[in-house]
């Protein structure tokens, strides 16, 4: 039993952590929710040049043949930093189905140049028809009739939705389901896909926590700045103990996202009870920790001028998407009740 | 007790429900937080006027009925419950009214009141400073004494639809040798023309519901000061506990919501089961908020003041509030993210909107830590230090 | 529309405090623990000179001819003193109960005693057999196979259980159904018993306001005098925080027991919703005191020895009787949704 | 990471599951609160400690197995797992103890360490005085130095125990001149014999867990000081940290109690929907709480310490543990008012007991409010003042 993650992992966590701190500022998001995307664009440039886009896929692939225990503190740096745009559909969503389920074409046409990071692919599994980050994707990755169907961008219907987190750009999809784009038919489409929702919902997870992580910082740094009644809020009592008890809800979701990325990579008889408990703890977690943050910053945390609000809405979006807490809880009692 | 309505209640009631029928506007107007939708709700609110319901308690010589405290409560539950447009005449009517009618002169209420309540002139209030938000003491605004008048100088922020408003009301320093709740005095001041600029600013929701107002030398005459000069805390304590009592939350306005959201529960198939409790503890609040004020209501028609038990109150709505709407968002789920104007958006994402303005009620008018402060200390009465 | 209560019912409300503040004191609350129940029965002895013990029967049986508007205060008086005795089983339901049904026989040897209050009523109804206060009472009444029985106490047999209360007392009981003890025929039982567990619940749900009360003013008064760090306890603000949130709790729950007693005396078309509101908000405001002034009174309230305990017991037992608050908020469900 | 156990963890798993299945007495011991449950209880400590179980931490010296931090949750989970009796020497092995392998010397290790861990000397706490609780700091009691030792008076309360122990550890103050922090010394003195009376106090839940300590002028050689005389307070908080930290509260506890709920909720026909998902809840909370320790334990084994992170975990079981217990309760519906010991009690009304005990957490070992302080100044860095 050792529940640590290794220098390496924790160095690559650093690289990404310090170009997101560097390049994806606040103004980045806010250029995203004003619809200009350079700002990010450039980012995941950057991020695709250290390779972690491509990690999950095999050196063959050109690939790193990393697992989910390298990718989860890369999820949560990005949440931390609430990068806008499809990573967790193109990283943990796609790049692994198209090494699975590429044709010789296919491969060609797409999987080199997404574990490349050129090519951001979102993602719809069977019954699902909305995608997030819709600005910017060059292909579809989706599940319909049993069939896994690859389809570029330029083929695909979509109509815009208004997310309430303005950044998320999200759209209903629709496309012909056409041979040209179906996926190899040798494989477990059905596997294929579940393993694929798990992967998404441990890296929301994962992101979660970042976000929560973030917002709490702002919220320290604002009640130690921000004085009335001649002192800093933050000696205030009833501040004091909001903020811890949003740290204690972090910092006890934190594990078990990390619990569940380890179940994935290693198949793990638990996990799916591990994946669900994941998200169940992160999303309740950053729900909460976003209620104090607003609560200790007052007014100003109710302002779109100031950065909270794009943090908290990214949370009541990502809270709510692969199945709420209340969804997972009831999973959970099918198995344990 | 009685928990009867009498007769004349009744009737009062039914008039009213009969008018509201009648003259509410189809379909949902545009937020009266922004600038067109502000312009159709004032529209609505001299119609309202006109047909004396804008401030039904108030005396007739102002435009209103002189309704019994009671008789308010019934016109609020028939007007959310008709879904009427939110009143962007609220800090006028509802703040500074209130403050006139106890320390105005004839010639204010005279001249303020009508055009007030019929939403000709409309009124913003301007309490907070950028430094003196919890602690208003602390504000620094200042008001220099000249001839005839006065002029002020400083900033306001947070300032409710100031971005729309004719006037503003706040506490300036006229005692500069005086600190905290000493020598403010309370002015009322336009926020148009030299010497005033208002910058709108966006709220959670996309609106622009707040404003920032910045003062230089800002001319206002003796006739718009209220109260003695140097006495302006007192007046607007009035003020802020009325802000924080009754006059802002009417039980109406939440058994309205949580009608609406037993109506969403009927809708959402499959909804979880620890949901269903959470839809009957909401209408519960309602209801319990509800009597709550009935029996307030009824101690305050025998004389009694509420004073610091109207900080229960506004401790109560608000986090019922913000229970109700995140209620409504779980029944929703996924679909929650879809904003209002969405197409796939439920009830056209008003929910997600109310959830967002829920989260201010905890917040303004004395954030709910300074309320529960103010019930430790003068309800129960343990120490300040 | 009027709220409030009248001078008369106050000035009822006045006496029976003072009697209680009195007489019904601590000490005399811990005797019953003991098994000794001369205080408590001196309590009832007092009271019944009061006249309120038969004040719901009809002048003709030498009641006063009062209703639950009239009686709620005071039982949310007996809360706050934590009267251990059979009040509610007593004035509640035992004495409308013979009232209504009660043979001549009865009439004579029963109402006229219960309604002087020399007659202590413990009461059943169907599928009940659970009695409190088993150590005073005079007779028993039941509901049985839809009949009423009214069974003097040495011919019921008893079998002691103990409460987490220890003034309670319980019992299970058993008896003999035979015809001398059956009640009158020519009566509705089933409203009977409706009426009856409508009046003990509401009953119960002002007793539980009043041991709120009683919980918080010890509370208060122990947190003002209490110094840590070199001041009240008081002073911190996560105490007051506390206090000021069990406080809204508790009088948001009071009018609640109040509208239903109103409801109860009108034969309000709402009253079913009315008593569940009562007892829903009275159990959770009640219990929820209880865990924050056990919590501000630190370890001196964990112990016997001091008095808070037994408001705390009586809270967790009445909390539960009746129908807990999940119970009622189900049968609301039922009405509303 | 690897959260598999390793051949010899699971080695060690399996031991220690079959030593318990063969041992654990049958049926339940009385309550190791009360004087004869102890004895009862100090059997058992007895043939833990001949087996080496009791202490599987310590130095083999000590009748310990050199378990690693892994090894050790891993016993807890098999010990409470099995329904083993409570720990009635908890209060040596896992406060004392620590403190002695940090500051002792090796006669005191000697000397107090295997009888300790045997149950054969019995040791309670005493730090809290009538007038020093969260505030420890402002304790009262003293020791005067006399030839070879010193003299104790004073007063201690809340003693765990103490009504039946042998001896007992807490601060005293050395140095007259001194106040607050400084000038304590922490000493072990014996709770039997001249100048020495303890009063046992009964508990919420009836059981005769607090003791009262009376000290005039008892003697203590210098031998049973630990530390540096006047350092006491620099001792003294290693062992409170311990107290508040994964000593106290393993999660093998709570997962057993999870089960037991699980088991519960199946006996409960038409349960409330909502209390199904309150079972789950703790059940994960169970688990999360377990992940928690793993990921801490290896940071402890990494070398780091985990100081203020010890207050996060003590606040998240204490109230973990109180919701548990309550959504038993909520389960057993008015049943819950039988009590241990009353024939229609459910499951022998231990969860009513179990609840009362669980009130107990959020109180003892620093409140969950100084906690709060200090995870918000220490781990967040919020200003004291």
């Amino acid at each position: 039993m050792r529940f640590a993650f290794t220098d390496d992992q924790k160095m690559l966590r650093d690289t990404v952590r310090e170009v997101l701190q560097r390049e994806c500022t606040p103004d980045v998001v806010r250029q995203v929710w004003e619809g200009q995307g350079e700002g990010a664009a450039s980012v995941w440039g950057t991020l695709a040049e250290t390779g972690v886009i491509g990690m999950m896929a095999t050196e063959a692939s050109g690939g790193m043949s990393m697992t989910e225990v390298d990718s989860v503190l890369l999820f949560e740096e990005t949440g931390y930093a609430a990068l806008p745009g499809p990573l967790v559909d193109t990283l943990a969503v796609g790049v692994p189905l198209l090494e699975a389920a590429a044709t010789e074409s296919q491969r060609d046409r797409y999987l080199e140049a997404a574990v490349a990071g050129e090519l951001r692919v979102v993602a719809v599994a069977e019954g699902e028809d909305t995608v997030a980050y819709a600005i910017t994707p060059d292909v579809l990755v989706a599940q319909r009739a049993s069939q896994t169907y690859c389809v570029p961008w330029d083929e695909v219907a979509a109509t815009a939705e208004t997310s309430v987190d303005r950044a998320r750009h999200l759209a209903k999809v629709s496309f012909e389901a056409s041979d040209p784009h179906r996926m190899r038919n040798d494989v477990d489409h059905e596997a294929l896909w579940a393993l694929a929702k798990r992967r998404a919902t441990v890296a929301t997870s994962a992101q979660l926590v970042g976000l929560s992580r973030r917002m709490l910082d702002m919220s320290v740094a604002y009640v130690k700045d921000r004085e009335q009644f001649g002192k800093p809020i933050g000696a205030q009592q009833a501040v004091k103990h909001r903020l811890a008890d949003a740290l204690i809800q972090q910092e006890f979701a934190r594990p078990m996202a990390y619990r569940a990325a380890w179940s994935l990579a290693t198949e793990a008889p638990s996990v799916e009870v591990d994946v669900s408990m994941a998200k169940a703890y992160a999303s309740d977690a950053a729900k909460f920790v976003a209620r104090q943050a607003l609560q200790v910053h007052g007014a100003i945390g109710y302002t779109i001028e100031y950065d909270l609000h794009m943090w908290m809405k990214r949370v009541w979006a990502l809270a709510a998407s692969h199945g709420d807490a209340a969804h997972h809880r009831a999973l959970i009692a099918e198995h344990i009740l | 007790m009685d928990l009867n309505f009498t007769e004349s209640e009744r009737a009062f009631r039914n008039e009213c429900r009969g008018w509201l029928v009648a003259n509410v506007p189809q379909g949902v107007l545009p937020s009266g937080d922004t600038r067109d939708g502000f312009a159709r709700h004032l529209e609505w609110e001299n119609r309202l006027f006109d047909a004396r319901w804008a401030a039904v308690s108030w005396p007739r010589e102002y435009g209103g009925r002189e309704a019994t405290l009671v008789e308010w409560l019934i016109f609020e539950e028939e007007y959310y419950r008709a879904g009427a447009p939110s009143r962007v005449t609220q800090n006028g009517i509802f703040l500074l009214a209130p403050t006139l009618f106890e320390f105005g002169t004839d010639e204010q209420k005279e001249r303020i009141l009508r055009p007030m309540a019929r939403g000709d002139v409309t009124w913003g209030q301007a309490w907070s400073e950028p430094n003196a938000g919890s602690d208003l003491a602390s504000l620094k605004s200042t008001a220099r004494r000249v001839d005839g008048g006065w002029r002020l100088t400083g900033q306001k922020t947070w300032s409710t639809r100031a971005a729309f408003c004719d006037m503003a009301y706040g506490l300036f320093r006229t005692d500069p040798g005086e600190t905290r709740h000493r020598g403010l005095t309370y002015f009322m001041f336009p926020l148009k023309g030299d010497g005033v600029t208002v910058r709108g600013v966006d709220r959670l929701d996309g609106d622009e519901g707040f404003a920032e107002i910045f003062l230089e030398d800002l001319f206002v005459p003796d006739a718009d000061v209220i109260g003695e000069v140097d006495q302006g805390w007192r007046v607007a304590m009035q003020t802020t506990s009325s802000e924080r009592g009754l006059s802002l939350r009417s039980p109406g306005r939440f058994m309205a919501t949580a009608d609406r959201l037993i109506d969403l529960f009927g809708r959402s198939e499959g909804a979880d089961p620890t949901l269903r409790d959470q839809v009957v503890r909401t209408w519960m609040d309602a209801q319990a908020y509800r009597w709550f004020t009935f029996e307030t209501v009824t101690r305050m028609m025998d004389g009694d003041s509420i004073g610091a038990d109207s900080s229960m109150n506004k401790v109560f709505w608000s986090d019922m509030d913000v229970r109700t709407h995140e209620t409504a968002l779980a029944l929703i789920g996924e679909a929650l993210e879809f904003d209002e104007g969405s197409p796939s958006a439920v009830d056209g994402g008003h929910w997600m909107k109310g959830f967002q303005f829920s989260l201010a009620g905890p917040i303004y008018a004395g954030t709910n830590e300074i309320q529960r402060n103010i019930i430790a200390e003068r309800v129960l009465g343990l120490p300040r230090k």
